[in-house]
């Protein structure tokens, strides 16, 4: 029941790795942020937008088995 | 064959990606450059660092391209952006849009890139002399809610 | 050194014309390129041949150029149009203009073709499969006293 | 006193050549435009702006000697 876990820019290097697994299957994206922060210290999570497979997703949608999640800070490409 | 939308770490090819858009029922052409500035507010930038995540950031390139063919039907887009370090005048997006017309060629591509820079997981690290940062909603990209709004927060 | 603002008989490099613009503290190029379209109204063209009277066009190119400075300071603007036989989807002009930020490299290159078809002496003759013709007010220009008003009645 | 008179797109194909060289000196722009009509059958002329040294010149404008008359039709470059 493993989820992966994605970080970028200040968020993959204040955590350190790229990706974690760990199991979040059945919380909401709000609850697995509140993880983030108190388990990792990632207090910037909140600034972040997420997204499950790839897709935008708000904060009280819940993370199903396999879901890759990934917190996207505020993008700065162009 | 080269991809309408993609992520690279070579620098990229102008010609290359305006031909890709290019076709014998289009008389209008335009390509938005995005180059590596110098001085932003006053600032030395030394060089750039481009993250992406990869193939999300390719998804939401594709789904700008199909934004436009609902709004511009007869156009065709293709957007390059590099990743990776880059210097001073370095090419970081290309973005190449194809009209029957010119008038739809500047709309459609002022739009891809305001919507490049509003939806697709990219980011940039400045380096200057003194420090580096990533650069997000505190300096120039404007309130990240826009970019997909949806029922409820953000988050 | 090429030229910022020139008429030439071979295919025009995007790339090189692009160069010519790009600077250490522009971020933004924004490039219009014109090709040839097969179908005009309807009417299926087979060529185009295009005639300048050249150094005047590439001194009112220059012009151009002196206004986009006017209304855009900080701009750097190149202008390559082609003359001679070109194909279907040959590239007829390409104007390249940088800018420090990106709204006004729009702005400067939609300036910057509309006024090249205002006042460049630059014409283009029509190949069909059943005809041809010089393009001129009768299609596709605007009012021609828009070109240089001046006090009197133009000639 | 000859003055180079320079012809471009249809008129240059009606008329069967580049250009002329012809003796306009202290003529109007408007009563060189009438000769070439008279003169050529150079109707269309007259739906041409002229340049005068490569610069858009008015109907009233007068022919100095050495200057280069040129007619321009309606562009269409682009």
């Amino acid at each position: 029941m493993l989820n992966k876990i994605l970080f970028f820019a200040e968020l993959q290097e204040k955590i350190g790795k790229e990706s974690v697994e760990i199991d979040v299957t059945g919380k909401t994206v709000k609850q697995v942020k509140e993880l983030m922060d108190s388990e990792h210290g990632l207090v910037k999570v909140h600034d972040a937008m997420t997204a499950i497979n790839e897709e935008f997703a708000t904060s009280d949608m819940v993370i199903e088995k396999d879901d890759v999640v990934a917190f996207i800070p505020p993008v700065s490409g162009g | 064959m080269e991809k309408l939308f993609q992520i690279i770490e070579e620098p990229i090819s102008i010609e290359k990606t305006v031909g890709l858009v290019s076709r014998r029922d289009a008389g209008a052409i335009n390509t938005f450059i995005g180059t590596v500035r110098e001085f932003t507010k006053g600032k030395r930038t030394l060089y750039l660092e481009y993250q992406a995540y990869q193939s999300m950031a390719e998804a939401k390139l594709a789904e700008i391209g199909n934004e436009i063919i609902d709004q511009w039907p007869d156009s065709k887009v293709a957007i390059t952006h590099r990743v990776g370090r880059l210097d001073i005048e370095d090419i970081a997006v290309v973005i190449a849009i194809s009209t029957p017309h010119r008038a739809d060629s500047y709309e459609a591509s002022r739009y891809a890139i305001e919507r490049t820079k509003e939806i697709v997981p990219i980011w940039k690290k400045e380096h200057w002399e003194d420090g580096e940062e990533w650069i997000g909603n505190q300096t120039e990209t404007k309130s990240f809610v826009s970019g997909k709004p949806e029922e409820g927060d953000m988050c």
